[in-house]
């Protein structure tokens, strides 16, 4: 990456995930960056757009400069049409008026699984991990866009331990396994944009960010990746993104 | 073994019937209250991650030394840390477990996990909250359609897939939950142990229906009078709940929905000690703020009048327009 | 009945239910003679009865002159602790919360099963009575107190059809059937109290009310009564007790 | 083809996913909101007995027409003898059936079964609530433990008793119910059909979330900021509702918890000419009160000022100290 650029990596991530919603979406959003890009889309061109939270939230408009630490502060309740309890928030996703879940995520692989539980052997790990949250729940019932940092360790070829399934060992193994909805639909990282083959339901590159190679993308990747026959190049921030960002975030909580 | 972990109906009901639910005030000491919870109970906590902690109650398990308890919550945040390090609790079921997300990994979980054999057994989010619910209801499990296919699930060989009866589909089977005592806290109740929780209810209605015992802390005991003014603000019925106990601030440094937002420098300084020496950190810690102070109250001065103020007006501040 | 009453057969029944309250308890009543026997109760001397009924409330005092017509009416909400759904008000009942289950009988037998649903055989009814409403959750899941009319007809050996549970069978075969909790406790005529006996589970009269006699009773019952040992004699309403009820039911909407 | 009542969840998803669930407006007439409902499908009712039942609606599909609904409630009272006599319904699924319990049988139930050959398909009270519950839930049923050794179980080949995995007692599951449509009516909602339900909820909130559909009749449309002003109050989200209507006493003659009691003049002279003669008593009222008024104020009119203004003093009285 050779041109100066006035966005950091944690910038463009918020940015380009808030440009996958579509307005009108019921979006089940996690806190961090899926928060931060739900609220931005609001904001932007999605005024319709209704974001879930986990803690029991449906319709929410988070304020700017007072964004949650988690979803289950009650900043998530800003301006929400309604306030329910944990459990019943989740149901709604079980029973199919969610749209899209929204995620950050530690570690990928080449199905979309993700993994925040443990690195090593689970029965002896060298890493406790914090756990799936409702991330399990999200990713099992619904369609998935997850938001991460692109770091080689982050994306491995099989991950230690499914946390969050993707498309499990690929093709109709996610089906068989009694998910019949949902699948991952996009990974967003600060290099590219991500979709998965409709058959073996592998990783694929769609769209470059601006000023990424395909080899930068290989490189930072675990795994081989496939490329779309017609792969896009992502247009830069705008400023405008850029100001509506910066001032939903103006205590840097996320975008630091 | 683990079949048994489902209570069966017959023993649920005979504990109900050994139950005093008639109306009765219940208002006791935080030290009393605490008796109710005895060495190695299951014990379900309200709330979730840093909001409507039953801090005090916590705060005061760790002052007697109460140990071997195995606790349950929908997400685990600085209390699972406490827990884990007072040596109160050797077992957390849940399905989130770290400081809060600001903050990554808990140093005081990871040491206790990896390295001292106590046990963070992982749930997803809503396979914690039909556990409870099953447990309310009084039925042995529910069913349920995520965790499936899930490594999540190939850790938890208590939950059973079946073959649906009724469509032939695979769902998940997660077993009930009942906790001997639940520990909750709410913004009012009256003395008999009416409560009405403001805003985010997380899985309080359900863990309080499930569990064998309840003690409720409370920012305020109001008159039963103001309660049947509002009857479908009410949440939990009186004759769930077996003490209750008037803390202010029974959440600090946690947020109290309306009332208070998490106390945040307490927490960053808290963090900080303990993640960079999940022992000696946290045994410090824990003498200087669980231990020494004379009462609940001193530990809110410690905390300090600016923070708590702080957090007040920003807690009321959700009710602006 | 020889001596001259100052009260009606519709006037003894709530009072002579009212008495089998006690202070303190969890009452799950029923429209009708129950709802007014609990109210009754809670103002005669078991001021923290708590009354639960099926639309979704706990804790009500109902206003004297103002009866509800059924309990899914906003009169049974009246200085409620709380209001819920009514799934999770029986769902308190099957968690075990309530003492006893307090209800009216069309059509009771031996073992104190009730039929409210079909006369004659249910795939061609001579009758088809309106259903079980929450009488089956209520027979099912706690122990019961029936207040009914004494008619031969109402009294029989086997009901035509079994809509709320009471002994099934007798001996154990309610709690063979999935019913390990609960079952027929009282039942309260204008003749006669009656329990049921600890191992046949057969009906038998605990106690007469006042001026009748055991002939009286056998001959309006459609089986052969056993009779307990010790029985009773029952005290005849009191003064307060007439009066309170009068105030209560003032438009007389169950006690004419 | 009993098995075949229970949704495939596939098929659930995917009506789900043709359904338009953003934030839009869909405030429509009565007319309009009618036409939602199609000749032979499963059609929820909202309240209980006599109490916030979409009468308005009901009305409407009276005057329209409509034929072989399958029609389930909680409980029901007039609105199944109208459902049945009009010919709009010829099965309904409910535990409870006649016009009140101050007024004995329904002779035009009782018409309509024992001649008729109609359906009135009866479960316990808590079984019809736990299959709204299953389908507001996506699973495909719900174990309960009531309605086991009864007559009312023998009569449901739909239900199965199984021997729990757990626990190795009997328990029953009840299948999943979702209707098509949803028939609502509550006391206030915006015009996107976040509603707010005061008092009695019965089992709407399942009823909602289960159905394919749902058309709600308010007796009053209010902003969406007065909705986000009390989000805890609102009961239904937006994305559950396909159509608003503004019905002032769109509950008449039942009552709608705080604004109005039942309208018992009218309903007695309703009682007493349909229990004279089931079918042309019932006639004779269509006639008069269903099809000849131009409108629903046309009806309210006929019900009468002084009941109207009777009821809705009585109806607020609910909030007197």
């Amino acid at each position: 990456m050779t041109e100066a650029r006035n966005y950091t990596a944690a910038e463009i991530l918020p940015i380009l995930s808030a440009r996958q919603l579509r307005d009108g979406q019921v979006v089940f959003a996690g806190v961090g960056t899926p928060l931060l890009a739900a609220t931005l889309a609001q904001r932007l061109n999605c005024p319709r757009l209704t974001i879930l939270f986990e803690g029991g939230v449906v319709g929410a408009f988070v304020e700017p400069g007072k964004l949650p630490p988690s979803t289950n502060d009650q900043r998530c309740t800003r301006r929400a049409n309604m306030v329910l309890g944990s459990s019943d928030v989740l149901l709604l996703l079980q029973r199919g008026y969610v749209d899209i879940g929204f995620m950050g995520g530690a570690q990928i692989d080449q199905f979309g699984n993700l993994n925040s539980s443990f690195i090593g052997d689970p029965a002896n790990p060298k890493t406790r991990l914090p756990g799936t949250g409702g991330g399990n729940d999200i990713s099992s019932l619904t369609n998935m866009i997850v938001a991460m940092k692109h770091e080689k360790r982050r994306f491995v070829e099989n991950v230690d331990f499914i946390t969050s399934p993707g498309f499990i060992r690929g093709g109709t193994s996610r089906h068989d396994s009694g998910l019949p909805a949902g699948g991952m639909f996009r990974v967003i990282t600060e290099l590219a944009i991500f979709g998965f083959d409709e058959k073996t339901r592998r990783m694929k590159v769609l769209a470059l960010n601006p000023g990424v190679t395909r080899e930068e993308v290989q490189d930072n990747t675990g795994f081989r990746l496939d490329f779309d026959d017609e792969i896009a190049i992502t247009e830069p921030p705008t400023e405008t993104e850029l100001r509506v960002l910066r001032q939903l975030d103006s205590e840097r909580l996320f975008i630091a | 073994m683990l079949e048994a972990q489902v209570e069966p109906y017959k023993r649920l009901r005979d504990n109900m019937s050994q139950r005093d639910r008639s109306l009765r005030e219940k208002v006791v000491s935080l030290e009393e209250a605490a008796s109710f919870v005895q060495d190695g109970m299951k014990v379900g906590i309200g709330g979730s991650t840093m909001s409507r902690t039953p801090m005090a109650l916590i705060w005061e398990l760790v002052r007697q030394r109460r140990k071997n308890l195995s606790c349950s919550r929908s997400i685990v945040s600085t209390d699972g840390d406490l827990l884990f390090g007072s040596g109160v609790s050797d077992h957390i079921i849940t399905s989130w477990f770290a400081q809060g997300i600001l903050w990554g990994l808990s140093k005081v979980m990871r040491h206790h996990v990896e390295k001292q054999g106590k046990r963070y057994e992982e749930w997803s989010h809503m396979g914690v909250g039909m556990r409870f619910r099953a447990g309310g209801m009084g039925v042995p499990f529910l069913p349920m359609r995520a965790m499936l296919g899930s490594d999540v699930l190939a850790q938890r060989p208590e939950a059973k897939e079946i073959e649906c009866p009724f469509t032939g589909e695979r769902v998940l089977l997660v077993p009930a939950l009942n906790p001997d005592v639940a520990l909750i806290h709410v913004q009012r109740c009256d003395a008999y142990g009416n409560a009405q929780i403001d805003g985010l209810q997380f899985m309080d209605i359900d863990l309080a229906l499930a569990a064998d015992r309840v003690i409720l802390t409370t920012e305020r005991i109001v008159s039963n009078d103001q309660i049947r003014r509002a009857p479908d603000q009410t949440k939990i019925p009186f004759f769930c709940v077996d003490a209750v106990v008037e803390v202010p601030y029974g959440s600090a440094p946690h947020e109290c929905y309306g009332l208070y937002e998490p106390m945040m420098k307490h927490l960053e300084a808290y963090v900080q000690q303990v993640n960079a020496d999940p022992v000696d950190g946290m045994k410090t810690y824990l003498d200087r703020y669980f231990h020494e102070p004379k009462s609940w109250n001193d530990y809110l001065a410690m905390i300090g009048m600016d923070e708590l103020l702080e957090a007040s007006q920003r807690g009321r501040s959700i009710y602006n327009d």
